[in-house]
């Protein structure tokens, strides 16, 4: 394990980050974390979910305060009292969470508290201008007036991103900037991120997706249980390295063997059409046993379809027939009743009630099978929650608030949620969104049990590595059309990539 | 010229008095076929003023005025004069400019009779507490202040509490009166400054269940109230005559349209009402 | 705060209950309500000592009988504000029963039996309910505006009626139900009001229908997303909640021996008020009946005790709203302290 | 909606303004508001057709005088909900205000000049609703506990002040200011509103601090995060909402020749009301003063009209609460539609 040691902190111009200590309440989620980002230089900070990651980040954000510790900015002391006052020290971040306003539009939450004015009054144009550019960059062609309540995610997403590039910063922090971006999109970023730093400016930079450390890390420090556990003076560290040091354990495989699909149909969806089209015509069937992924660029329409077959969203025409059974689709719960079940993109939006407690979000939707005769059972919500924490290795108790869940986690609670039931069709959108390599193989392992006690199931995911390891057939989209459905033999990088651009 | 068209802004509906004095008004300017258009003012002079001016836009030859608020707002007043069009005042009047003829009740005579006669009942001893109405408003200052007259030639009467209620809701008469006989369980006459509070007191008078006789006052001589003062469910009222009220601020507003003179003041009598007269007032309210 | 895993978390922090774990039902039923709770009883503590009629059964007593209309009518708010409601109308919506009833039951009017007269109260209180619940999920309107139409249109309908008249007269066994003490202290209204809000309490605490009341205040589309029938939890919120003002617009008939359409005017603020203070959060998804209970006895005692002081009005009003502010406030400190 | 990047789309929306041109003013200022704009319009229209005094310009101007009050308080209440709070002290503050106006001015009491009354309920109002924000950031209470206890605090002080009575008389000139009608038809009050409302209008849109509002309603946390200084405006914005209900106060004065410290009771809700019913939203970050204009003259046009039709009072309680729900949910329809 390399552990190089540390410079005497502030004996350059960048950050160096000391001995800093965190608790909330009793635990303790951040011990002795030490490291240094010098300018022009991208630290990746690697680890499992919890690590403590997004907690040392906020604390360098000024938007949490350490219990010990010190941090040296440009040579002199550093601390925070606000996310103001470490904006005015030139220390930016884009928070894991969405931080938008819905309300407002692309330009205004791209400036939003530091408005461009001209004579005392709000520069537009000018605002709308720099916004449009930046966002061009970094590929999205939305207009600057936009609402960005009516963007999909991986847009506010680039939205935020754009908001972190304008401000006038000398070190940005990107906490999984990428989770909700396809591989185009994390091109486009990177290049922007690499010009930055050739001006000087430093980066922390953090995420799940192992593969992009290589292509864009200077340096490496991965941290475990709160403590800085290696720190790597290059970049190109091999991936099973980094994962060992992560988990503390080797990963020798990522995905799991899959068993062959039973013969009958479970899932028969028919020229499936959304009222405004955002996919149209779609026909596929799953069988009992088999795992269907979806794969296509962002925006191809994947999320609108499975809302649908889910019950979510209306749809204009078409059929879905579940176990021989047609399903009204007119609403989640009919679906639900029907056997399909969905796992939505957007954790905080659709996936989780932030402020109820993990007991509290495993059990709702849950009630007919926790509560007999609709009773509610303290004990039994009690047990029911925590088999699904073990099974999903939720890092938390029943009676822990979901909003203080890491990210990861909080993910790991959604999946759970439908476990239990069971379902016959299980549709999962984006399900490793933000998780660890750790429990995502974890997450695959449950995936393909799922599928193995004869579930139907749809993996939505813009990793195409999880497509193609994890899916006996593989349907691409493209554009709300169906392209094609490659089998699992000829789903390969460019077979699938050549029919979702076509 | 002849009347046609009559404005009627009332105070507050949502109080017995003034709706009585609407039903009399209107009906009896249908008996004289003039059309009246009411507004009710919810009890806040603002609204008051506006809709005075809503009235005078729709070209009424004469306005009855029954002021809302705590006291008489002077503005519709003189808008109203200023368009030329004669104003009755009812109930309530301003200081700094009085309508063409003011029809009320002589509150602080009529309050005198009813204090007296609820303590020499009571044999001229005794605690008294008194329930008042809106703290500062014309009415709550006219009824204590006559009140407290007859009150001062009674040495043995001790006033040993009194609290005001802020809309004299009965409700408010209710709890009120529960309080105070908290403190003082030995109270024998209770002085409601309203018919609403007073049938309040009753009820909780009775909830108390004191085990002695608890005499109660009340004013106003509401159709409801009149009943169960009947029923013996309180003891006296002072019954005020919103029918002649009403019937008299019709007449006067067609003798002020035709150029007829009209006293400046016409003060009613609130009559003195117990068990012994009330029959002849349900039987066709004054 | 969270407790550490594995490690025995003897506190209980009503703050945030163990809900998967025996949540004792203390924590459950004060959930979020700790600091008013303290407030309550210091208050209480106050009065005690300051008067010597506070602290006597019989004013207790008193104290029950003088909340039963706002505490039945802030069960219901407590419903609507936990899926993240508010209902402007139950002022209103009370004035209505109560004439309904007035109007069945007098012999000046229907003169039909009482038990039909408080079905119809009931019937219409809900039916307004319904149709505010209907303004929400199917017009789309915010509940401030739907709550606030249907408070203005109740109003008028309790009007008209009778044009403004009260109506008195009640059978007597009628206006007992307010003032028999039963067992020697409890009249039935009083009796009402504590299994309603028993009722609902369990309801809410171990129903799962209570449950997911919670989870749509927390996350509507979430909830949705779950299979709940949000829009159809939400109608039937309104509609009890409705049916609860009216209840309490025939409570008071009770009480007053008489019904008018101007009851409950401006009642809307202080049930919502004693809900709040009882820990709720307008924005939904916090609350506990057990926490309204505290909130209504807060209103109802401070009213009380000032005017067993003998405080003048005008000194009651800012002594209310002060304390009221520190009740709230308490909560925040405790949680600082921690 | 986002449109289709690189095409033409020359369909201008007020609720999803054009890309990249000038914000259209228009849609600026009624965003969120179109629904509530049409409801107005048919309102007059209506009203045009079935009377023949609706149309006039002395109507027109009257009714420009009858929502001044609540015109001024609307403005401050706009500001206090787009950050995402409430204020239900604002008819209290307003007669606090009016009866400090009337203490210092008049002969009997401390008879000073006007300016000096006007300068003195102006601080007294700013100070309420400064502390309702204390209340807010510092004691972290919910802005609707925080300002019901002002609410019933203000009432107490205005009530205090002269133990309940009222205080008339004002100096000609003073009262002029709401009856004169330069150029021949606007007063001096409403000209402060229109001038108010202008200059909020722009501070709103084209202000820094305007558009931070709007940020903080959206997500304080977000804001937060930004760097803008959220308990800091948040202060500032309830301390303004507190000077312009004392304002109204001033206004109310000249209009009713007189103070008294029961008016402006209940104007919260009507207030409220305007401000939702153009398009506001409770939950904050969505609001506009163009919109708050329109959901007070709906109040206004409506009651005047209701007046001018004779409609019985009872009646147009129910007139008032459908119209309302109507103007609303036309919005939902419109947007439906699309
Ligand atoms: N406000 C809070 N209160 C209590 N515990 C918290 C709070 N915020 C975070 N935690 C805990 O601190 C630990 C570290 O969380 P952190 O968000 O820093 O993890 P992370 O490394 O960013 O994980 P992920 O990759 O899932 O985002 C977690 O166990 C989390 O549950
Ligand atoms: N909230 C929204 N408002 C308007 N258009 C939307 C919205 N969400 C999605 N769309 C549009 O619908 C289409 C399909 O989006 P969808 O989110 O289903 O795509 P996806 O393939 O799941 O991509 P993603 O990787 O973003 O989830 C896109 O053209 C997108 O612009
Ligand atoms: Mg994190
Ligand atoms: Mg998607």
């Amino acid at each position: 394990m390399s552990m190089t040691t540390l410079p005497q902190e502030g004996s350059h111009q960048g950050l160096s980050v000391r001995g800093l200590c965190k608790s909330f309440g009793p635990i303790q989620v951040l011990t002795e974390a030490s490291f240094d980002v010098r300018p022009g230089e991208v630290v990746a900070l690697l680890g499992e979910n919890g690590a403590g990651k997004s907690t040392v980040s906020n604390i360098i954000a000024g938007s949490l305060h350490a219990d010990r510790g010190a941090i040296t900015w440009q040579g002199k002391p550093y601390s925070p009292a606000s996310p103001a006052q470490a904006i005015d020290a030139g220390i930016g971040m884009i928070h894991q969470e969405l931080k938008l306003l819905p309300d407002l539009s692309v330009a205004e939450n791209v400036f939003v508290g530091r408005m461009l004015t001209r004579g005392g009054a709000i520069d537009r144009a000018r605002m709308n201008e720099r916004a449009s550019a930046q966002l061009r960059r970094l590929g999205l062609n939305v207009s600057p007036d936009t609402k960005v309540g009516d963007l999909r995610v991986a847009a506010q997403q680039q939205v935020e991103i754009a908001k972190a590039l304008t401000l006038d910063a000398k070190l940005l922090i990107f906490d999984e900037p990428t989770a909700a971006l396809g591989g185009d999109e994390t091109a486009l970023l990177f290049e922007q991120i690499r010009k930055l730093k050739a001006e000087g400016m430093g980066f922390i930079y953090i995420s799940h997706r192992l593969e992009e450390i290589v292509q864009i890390a200077d340096r490496i420090v991965v941290m475990r249980d709160g403590r800085v556990v290696a720190r790597h003076e290059q970049g190109d560290i091999p991936v099973r390295t980094v994962v060992e040091q992560m988990v503390g354990r080797s990963v020798d495989r990522m995905f799991p063997t899959l068993d062959e699909p039973r013969p009958e149909v479970l899932l028969e969806v028919e020229n499936l059409s959304s009222p405004a089209r955002t996919f149209n015509d779609v026909s596929f069937s799953v069988r009992a046993g088999e795992i269907l992924g979806i794969a296509g660029l962002i925006g191809a329409g994947r999320t609108e379809l499975v809302r649908a077959i889910a019950g979510a969203d209306p749809i204009s025409s078409g059929k879905v027939t579940v176990a021989g059974k047609p399903v009204h689709l007119d609403g989640p719960a009919a679906a639900i009743k029907a056997g399909v079940v969905l796992v939505p993109e957007d954790r905080k939006g659709q996936g989780v009630v932030l402020d109820q407690t993990i007991g509290e979000n495993l059990a709702l939707g849950n009630f007919d099978h926790v509560a007999p005769g609709g009773w509610v059972f303290p004990k039994a919500v009690q047990k029911f929650a925590e088999t699904g924490i073990r099974k999903l290795g939720v890092k938390g108790q029943p009676n822990q608030a979901v909003r203080k869940l890491s990210g990861g986690n909080q993910q790991k609670v959604v999946i759970a949620k439908w476990i239990a039931r069971p379902p016959k069709i299980f549709i999962l959108d984006e399900p490793t969104r933000g998780i660890d390599v750790g429990a995502r193989a974890a997450i695959y392992d449950v995936i393909a049990d799922l599928a193995r006690s004869g579930m139907a199931v749809v993996v939505v995911s813009s990793d195409l590595e999880e497509v193609l390891g994890l899916s006996h057939r593989v349907m691409v989209l493209s554009r709300g059309r169906q392209r094609g459905i490659l089998p699992r033999a000829e789903a390969n990088n460019v077979a699938v990539m050549e029919l979702a651009t076509s | 010229a002849e009347a046609k068209k009559l404005g009627l802004a009332v105070a507050n509906l949502q109080a017995d008095f003034f709706n009585q004095i609407k039903q009399s008004v209107e009906a009896y300017a249908k008996e004289k076929g003039l059309e009246v258009v009411t507004v009710d003012a919810k009890g806040d002079s603002a609204t008051q003023v506006s809709q005075v001016q809503d009235l005078i836009t729709q070209n009424i030859d004469a306005l009855i005025y029954i002021p809302a608020g705590a006291t008489a707002a002077t503005v519709p007043t003189k808008t109203a004069k200023a368009a030329g069009i004669p104003v009755i005042n009812v109930d309530r009047n301003a200081a700094g400019a009085p309508g063409d003829t003011f029809i009320a009740t002589n509150s602080v005579a009529s309050a005198k009779n009813v204090c007296d006669y609820i303590a020499k009942q009571a044999g001229g001893k005794g605690e008294l507490i008194i329930i008042h109405g809106q703290k500062g408003t014309t009415p709550e200052v006219d009824r204590s202040k006559g009140c407290g007259e007859a009150l001062a030639g009674y040495p043995d009467i001790k006033v040993v509490g009194e609290l005001w209620s802020e809309g004299w809701h009965q409700d408010e008469g209710f709890k009120l009166t529960q309080d105070l006989l908290q403190s003082h369980p030995n109270v024998s006459i209770v002085v409601g400054q309203a018919d609403a509070l007073a049938l309040g007191a009753a009820q909780a008078v009775k909830v108390a269940n004191l085990g002695h006789k608890v005499w109660i006052a009340g004013f106003d001589g509401d159709v409801a109230a009149l009943k169960a003062l009947k029923d013996g469910v309180f003891d006296v009222t002072a019954t005020q005559q919103t029918q002649g009220m009403g019937r008299l601020a019709v007449d006067s507003a067609i003798k002020l349209v035709a150029g007829e003179k009209v006293e400046p003041e016409q003060l009613q009598d609130a009559t003195l009402t117990t068990k012994d007269n009330v029959a002849q007032f349900i039987e066709k309210h004054p | 705060m969270s407790s550490k895993p594995g490690s025995a978390d003897l506190s209980v922090s009503a703050g945030e209950p163990r809900a998967g774990g025996l949540k004792p039902l203390f924590a459950a039923l004060f959930a979020g309500a700790k600091g008013p709770l303290i407030g309550l009883i210091l208050l209480c503590l106050v009065l005690s000592v300051s008067t010597d009629t506070f602290l006597t059964v019989r004013n207790i007593l008193n104290v029950l009988d003088q909340i039963t209309v706002l505490g039945i009518m802030a069960i219901g708010m407590t419903l609507v504000i936990l899926i993240g409601g508010i209902d402007l109308s139950v002022g209103s919506i009370l004035a209505l029963g109560a004439m309904v009833l007035g109007y069945v039951v007098n012999p000046d009017y229907l003169g039909l039996p009482i038990p039909a007269g408080i079905a119809a109260a009931l019937l219409v209180g809900g039916l307004c309910g319904l149709v505010s619940g209907l303004l929400v999920t199917v017009a789309k309107l915010p509940p401030f505006i739907a709550t606030l139409a249907m408070m203005s249109v109740a109003r008028g309908l309790a009007n008209i009626i009778t044009d403004g008249s009260q109506i008195v007269g009640f059978p007597d066994w009628f206006t007992n139900l307010s003032i028999v003490r039963h067992f020697g202290f409890i009249s039935v209204t009083v009796g009402v009001m504590i299994v309603l809000g028993v009722i609902f309490a369990i309801f809410l605490n171990y129903r799962a229908t209570g449950r997911n009341l919670y989870a749509i205040g927390g996350s509507p589309e979430v909830a949705r997303l779950s299979g709940i029938p949000v829009n159809r939890l939400t109608n039937w919120v309104y509609a009890v909640c409705g049916v609860l003002a009216a209840l309490a617009g025939v409570v008071l008939a009770a009480r007053l021996d008489s019904v008018q359409p101007s009851s409950g005017f401006g009642y809307e603020l202080d049930t919502i008020a004693a809900v709040v203070i009882g820990g709720a959060s307008l924005s939904g998804g916090v609350g506990s009946i057990g926490g309204t209970a505290i909130g209504v006895l807060i209103i109802g005692v401070l009213r009380n005790g000032l005017n067993l002081l003998g405080v003048s009005p005008f000194i009651q009003q800012i002594v209310i709203g002060v304390v009221i502010a520190l009740a709230v406030a308490a909560d925040t400190w405790r949680r600082r302290a921690k």
